[in-house]
């Protein structure tokens, strides 16, 4: 049955986030001015919160599923601070997601519970992944795969222990020859070449990586299938099935974010007597109230994509297009509400002393990585006009 | 918990009616909007859904099935994708009888709910809208003055659907003894259309949504007993009357908009022009998929309203963010839709430049549907 | 020097047309409701109205330029109705523009009394002019040229006395061979195919022309250019000038009815009291205020571009990628515009007992005639990447 | 009479200052936002361009060049598509100076203004900006009381642009005299930094425009001879003052604009993906496009309420649609950047993340420069 209403377990499990989240804004501020360094691995209060994973346990037959609530769960903890969220070991990594989505069952038994970075774009490849020069060799001899090439932009890139990373087989098999792997900072020859600077999420590290032929077991291969499928699907759809978990789950981290903003515009404005109850039309609002219910529509709109996505593919259903809908409207979402919000704090809204600004600066990136807008409304559109590649470029 | 699956019983709802609306409703629909009337018979018909008899109490004749907005709001979504205007003609005895049903005292059930158990179409009307540039739902010129066991109400009303064959009106107006404005002071009446001091105005003739039946109505100084007052002595549930009307214009915004949707991704793909399928083009192409994003979230979010109504939550915040992010979405959608046909978008020989009418006339008509 | 002012003699021909277009205005309804039939050629009153031409004379050194002020003009009477002031004989239609931009003096003197319209779409191109499929032959026995084809969409197809019609001279030279001829109502052969049902400009009529063997004196090629130049520029160049002129034009008719609109919007709100006065930010406003603030920004941002478009061309300036760009924009903002008077009105706004809702009709093919604002942008775009029609498609 | 061309001396002056963009603002400007610092020696050397002086009376040793708020928008656009921060620090005596040339009494001109005449930077402060989540400008908390001969002002501000170093502060703050309020209560007073009841509080901490030096002020009951109330016994023209500082304020976001797209431009035909320039993509072209057509609008409507302010007409109006228009469009146009550089809009490496964040502060910013 449709149903949006949580189950008190569902709730207690939030109620939880919640207030672990507001444990780590105590530190975003001063994670944001020492983007040098990485916040804590641990936080002083970390005794006091054991963890959301120890709060889950089972899910009853009247709670969410772990995969939809996993999308709440995770604003939530970008609700705090994106950042400190993503400084945690343990499954809080993109290249997890894409574990969870391809990997064999004892692959996620074995590396679950590393941090894992999701290496794909390259220095000339953009948002085109089908580019990858990054090549993956097999070693008869050795029974090893031997990884050559660079990525850039790998998020949490320093801080992770390993990283699920896009190379070729055979460059001339197209995208059917790109698989992905896991290979651990341990492995010979993985190279953290540098931490760039940004507009935003300043302290969650993002990474340049250079392979000089490393070395890693050939059970590193993410799935197992090493073979190259005929045609130019199989192999890639494989690899883009990460994409089904991760697309809704970054679209979740931005709109942790915006809802934050949102929350503290409203305490701001409430506070200084600005009525913003619902129910009145356009000529009982102010226009401060007008604007600021357009947000949270917008808000509750996009969160409902993510939410659809991932309990799509909770529910064993193909949610390729809904991941990219989640994506697009998310990322789209959470820069129009966080501008938005800006409009109504006015200079308040601009100035370092409340976190509304970093907020703004941080959900930036949601609408790039993980394949930006544009590449977005192409799979969208492929998928509703029923075209592939070549007829829709 | 969080679901987005349909009970098997809903999706059997859906499939006839999306049958209904693609074999019935929108062939119907451009001549219905030509004429200005409804199609012969097109009440009577749907009437046989028993749409509306279904979820009333058993004990006033109905089928005794739970009251389920959600289920309603599947139902509008597919007749509102064959046709808006159809959709609100064919909604328009529910949004009456589920205000009885909702908010009415068992007496009032008992007088007002077995017409709508019959064989034959029955109507209500709900009469909210008011004649001002700055109409608000919350703050109505009418006003209902309590004198001994009558009420007397005075007041202007429009576009009430209905309002030239319903035997009963619902009048809304504002208690001159409620202490405080908005939703406290809002009352509900039941009004025989033949009441001495009422007069059905004439038809409205309105941009969009032409074949649907609506008029003005003055009311002056017209008295009706105390038991007309919906709820009696408790009076309505105000914000649940309102959020009920938001998330079903919702439903019926998404059913229109996914409509302008299906029917351009088509014609982009058959439409060529510099050498390839218009679709082709990532212009036309991103504003498809924007179409897509935009009625998933529309639904999204009626679905989230009407799962609040069914929970029996206030959902005046639900409804009316879903309110307002479909009528906005619902008009720059059609007029999308419009620009992707080009010159074919702004001729009556394709239904897109209707639904763009029909889509600005809906989405400013608050409070004239019911889930 | 820049200026925005108007002298006393504009203001007094504004004035003129401001009084003319009430009248109009009294027989909008009924040219709405009875698109079968066309406006009458004179309204009773017209005895009272010279016509702007009239009171126009001769512009002083402290006047606007004839053009510029043209732009203003065409405004301020579809601010009255569109389709009455369509109806007008005498340089009132679009193909008099194209005159008046690529026509020989001799030419220009001897049709440009004619009501002319513009024949360019045809059933298969849509907006792609160089697809153009009509053929234009020389018939040196004759001295004549025949003219064999069809096209659709042309505005005051009807009531025109003649069309400037689009026609290749060889389909292998493309874009070169495209020529502009000047067709009246009387030749041979021109046959008036039917008029459209629209959405909006009901009465102003839209006809399907069908040429066969039309035949019409060498004389009638616009401008007098038979060659057809080297590359694929010049010719269709020559020809796409027109666009120059009647691009900022049919903004500039769609801005006149986008006023109109609001104009109502504000009669009407500030009848109910709402305070619409300037000056105040975002928290000294209502909802009402705010919204209607935004979209008489939006006018007059539009409209600027519409006479920064008309300025250049009137000072010998290359104005190609102006007159796309107030196009492009007006195209936009008329219906952002009417659909937001709407939102501001409520129910009062569908209804037939006013304009508005007639305004938000006729303006919708502000954006499509004359080429759409896609093709508009693919100009622009082209304009400012210094790209061809082969590099941005 | 309609006309967008500029005189051949606003050409002069534009080219002038669009070198002085490109070779002096341009590349200082990172390492002036990362260091929170203007560059060394920049005050005095945009001084030395007498952008202020010029248009000073010769009374008073200025240039005694009229009062030209069009050329200053000229002005104001080159130097803000350099970088804004740098634009509005080196319009920052103009702001104060202008309100004195402009609103002044003869007294007050001829003691406040011979020191923007010399060769060196002089600056003066335009407190207006109030410590609240709904401030607007024409409702103040800062209050003015008559005292005798005296005025007693109380109140608290914010961003004060060269709030740290200017000799004299101008304060605006509401007249509890005054009958009504909005404009007719507005009136601003000569405030010396060094008065007593006058506390300079921190720097203010930015998102964007981080090397402009701005700094919060407290007014504990600051007594201040009636001589220094600005405009003497008539006041000021509080109308014309707001108009000057919004239409200066769209100049400068319309440079801000310019400068995303002249660098959107390159980039993306440089950039290549799927096999060709990212600018031959619709969906890039396109919002290229929208930029180079929003730019152009934008500076229009700066224009228009500059020309109607050179006309001495109340400018209200025109200010206010070309202030909103351009802060929203300088918002979109630099998220738009953003995304078209993808990845590399969101590292510090280019200018575009810059330019969001100056976008995003700059247009919140109502009321800190003036034409």
């Amino acid at each position: 049955m449709i149903d949006f209403d949580f189950s008190e377990r569902d709730q207690r499990v939030l109620d939880y986030v919640r207030a672990e989240a507001l444990v780590a804004r105590k530190y975003a501020r001063q994670c944001d001015e020492n983007e040098q360094d990485f916040p804590p691995d641990e936080l002083p209060e970390a005794k006091d919160y054991p963890g959301v994973f120890a709060v889950m346990g089972k899910p009853g037959p009247e709670d969410s599923g772990t995969v939809t609530l996993g999308m709440l769960i995770a604003a939530g903890q970008t609700w705090g601070d994106y950042s400190v969220r993503m400084r945690r070991g343990g499954g809080g990594g993109l290249g997890n997601a894409a574990l969870s989505a391809s990997g064999t069952p004892e692959q996620k038994a074995r590396w679950g519970g590393l941090l894992l970075a999701m290496a794909i774009t390259e220095p000339g490849c953009g948002s085109d992944p089908s580019l990858v020069q990054t090549t993956a060799r097999l070693d008869e001899a050795t029974n090893e795969w031997v990884i050559n090439g660079e990525k850039i932009f790998v998020t949490t890139g320093c801080r992770a222990q390993g990283a699920v990373v896009w190379a070729t087989l055979d460059r001339s098999a197209g995208r059917a020859g790109i698989k992905s792997f896991l290979i651990p900072k341990t492995a010979p020859g993985f190279i953290v070449a540098h931490k760039e600077k940004k507009l935003g999420i300043r302290a969650d590290d993002t990474a340049a990586y250079v392979f000089e032929n490393c070395r890693i077991p050939r059970d590193h291969l993410l799935g197992g299938r090493e073979a190259i499928p005929k045609g130019d699907s199989g192999g890639f759809r494989d690899v883009m099935k990460t994409f089904n978990m991760t697309r809704p789950a970054t679209a979740a981290f931005g709109l942790g974010m915006s809802q934050a903003a949102l929350d503290f515009t409203r305490e701001q404005l409430e506070g200084a007597g600005v009525d913003l109850a619902y129910g009145a039309g356009i000529h009982g609002k102010s226009a401060a109230a007008d604007r600021f219910h357009r947000l949270e529509a917008l808000q509750e709109a996009a969160l409902l994509t993510v939410l659809n996505a991932s309990w799509l593919s909770e529910n064993g259903k193909h949610n390729n297009l809904e991941a990219s809908i989640s994506k697009a409207k998310g990322g789209s979402a959470v820069r129009e509400i966080t501008q938005g919000c800006i409009d109504l704090l006015g200079p308040l809204g601009v100035s370092r002393e409340h976190l509304v600004e970093k907020w703004f600066r941080d959900v930036r990136i949601t609408d790039i990585y993980e394949g930006t807008g544009q590449i977005q409304r192409l799979i969208i559109a492929r998928a509703i006009l029923d075209y592939d590649r070549t007829q829709l470029k | 918990m969080i679901s987005f699956g349909p009970t098997e019983e809903q999706e059997l709802i859906r499939n006839t009616l999306r049958d209904f609306a693609a074999q019935v409703v929108r062939p119907a629909a451009r001549a219905a909007d030509e004429a200005s009337e409804l199609p012969d018979g097109f009440l009577q018909q749907t009437w046989e859904l028993g749409l509306t008899a279904t979820q009333l109490p058993a004990a006033v004749g109905g089928g005794g099935e739970a009251r389920s907005p959600l289920t309603n709001a599947l139902v509008l979504e597919e007749l509102a994708c064959g046709d808006a205007a159809l959709a609100l003609a064919a909604a328009a005895p529910s949004a009456f009888a589920f205000a009885i049903a909702d908010h009415g005292t068992p007496e009032q059930q008992k007088r007002l709910l077995p017409r709508f158990c019959g064989d034959r179409f029955a109507s209500g009307a709900l009469a909210w809208i008011e004649p001002s540039p700055v109409f608000d739902p919350l703050t109505l010129g009418s006003v209902a003055e309590a004198k001994g066991d009558k009420f007397v109400l005075t007041g202007r009303k429009r576009f009430v659907v209905m309002g030239d064959r319903a035997e009963d009106l619902l009048v809304l107006a504002r208690n001159a003894q409620a202490t405080g404005g908005g939703f406290a002071a809002l009352d509900a009446f039941i009004v025989p259309r033949g009441a001495a001091g009422v007069t059905i105005g004439e038809r409205e003739k309105l941009l969009g949504m032409k074949s649907l039946p609506a008029v003005s109505l003055t009311l002056d100084r017209v008295e009706v007993p105390a038991a007309n007052r919906l709820g009696g002595e408790r009076g309505i549930d105000a914000r649940r009357l309102l959020a009920a009307s938001r998330a079903a214009s919702a439903a019926l915004l998404t059913g229109l908009a996914r409509g302008v949707m299906e029917y351009a991704i088509p014609y982009a793909k058959d439409r060529h022009a510099f050498g390839e399928a218009i679709a082709q083009k990532q212009a036309i192409a991103f504003q498809l998929a924007d179409m897509r994003i935009e009625t998933d979230a529309m639904r999204w979010l009626a679905w989230r309203a009407a799962s609040a109504l069914e929970h029996g939550r206030d959902a005046t915040r639900e409804a009316a963010q879903a309110f307002g992010y479909a009528a906005e979405q619902a008009v720059k959608l059609s007029d999308a839709g419009v620009q992707v046909l080009g010159g074919h978008g702004f001729i009556r020989e394709h239904p897109v430049e209707m639904w763009y009418r029909h889509a600005r006339t809906l989405s400013v008509l608050d409070t004239v549907a019911a889930l």
